[in-house]
């Protein structure tokens, strides 16, 4: 384990709309920013053979994904010109409709903000050890998988 | 001691969300151990990370290690 | 003037926090959406020969901007698997810091929000009938070019 | 008559938002007789929409038409 700042990412339950603004109304005093780029995961009431998705349940190897994610926050403001970058991701049980997924990048130009978040949410996807079980109306349930 | 943790489907799999076991020299000896216990982990995809680190190949664990048995993320 | 709807897209002053909160929020009972992109463009306080902008003034030509912009999520909504899109520019003196722009595209499938969002980000900026004046602190100003 | 509107700097320019002219063939000669009475024109890099619709070439002007002089957009 290196020295790196580890920073938080997880919150129980579903991430609220009055945070999301809360974030954003903060960048209101960092007047270098010209472009802010967000990006939501929400839960989707999929059909799966005619059972319907109503949550997820996300658990996850935690302490290894703070430190995975603080690799590729490293690596993202290596390569993009960002002004600030905050992700927040989800555990336990995200009824359908709620958001799971927070991304929020900022730069002074708009591209950095914009492919900064992109690179970021493909990298949480495929990276992070954080696993969705799909939980079926009525019973049952299946194990989510990313594509 | 090496703690051997299990999680998504491997922790529904084997019932539980992780063990202590005696010393193992290395991953591939670690993995042939728990197919053994737990005959699910036989058909499944699995990822290994040693100390919050991904491996891929065969990794000498040393005493006091914590591993992980990983199914693909599905995290977002 | 052909006989597509046009939306308005305008909004005196800037675009506040608890207005894209309550945008998100609305979209919660449509669980067939899986990812939001969303944009925001906020005032930049840039330093110009010793003077610092305080403020940027929009205008347009506001009929005109309405059908561009109707054609826009004409095209967008062709291209891309959309569940909704919306986008709101403000008109008047907006200041560094506030928020001018706000995009925000909804799909089922994060990457076709997330391409839409761009696209039509970077169509607003060189297709839409909007002027930006940047006013200096003091006196002053200088109009506002984009690239 | 033809409305002719002027739209950011062109605003600041000419002192007027629009103003109404007679009968005006086409494009080409509503910019001649604009730069003529606007004189900051004449340097300026100018778009021109007839009717709310971008035109490029020379275009025949209709009565009761609304002509746009604007610069090089800068919205967002």
């Amino acid at each position: 384990m290196d020295k790196k700042k580890v920073k938080n990412i997880f919150t129980e339950g579903p991430v609220e709309a009055a945070f999301i603004a809360d974030s954003i109304a903060k960048h209101a005093t960092k007047t270098s920013i010209g472009g802010h780029s967000i990006f939501l995961g929400q839960v989707r009431a999929d059909m799966v053979d005619g059972k319907q998705v109503e949550a997820i349940e996300y658990t996850s190897h935690v302490e290894m994904a703070l430190e995975t994610m603080s690799a590729i926050r490293e690596d993202i403001f290596a390569k993009y010109a960002l002004t600030c970058m905050h992700v927040h991701h989800s555990l336990g049980i995200i009824k359908a409709g709620e958001i799971c997924l927070f991304v929020f990048t900022s730069s002074k130009h708009r591209k950095d903000a914009i492919d900064a978040c992109t690179a970021c949410v493909e990298r949480i996807k495929a990276e992070l050890p954080v696993w969705g079980k799909e939980i079926f109306e009525g019973e049952g349930y299946q194990w989510k998988i990313n594509n | 001691m090496i703690e051997v943790m299990f999680f998504g489907q491997f922790k529904d799999a084997t019932g539980v969300s992780s063990i202590m076991v005696e010393e193992v020299a290395n991953t591939d000896m670690l993995i042939q151990m728990m197919k053994k216990r737990y005959p699910a982990l036989e058909s499944s995809t699995y990822m290994i990370a040693v100390n919050n680190a991904m491996v891929t190949e065969n990794t000498i664990i040393r005493h006091g290690s914590k591993v992980a048995f990983m199914p693909p993320f599905s995290g977002g």
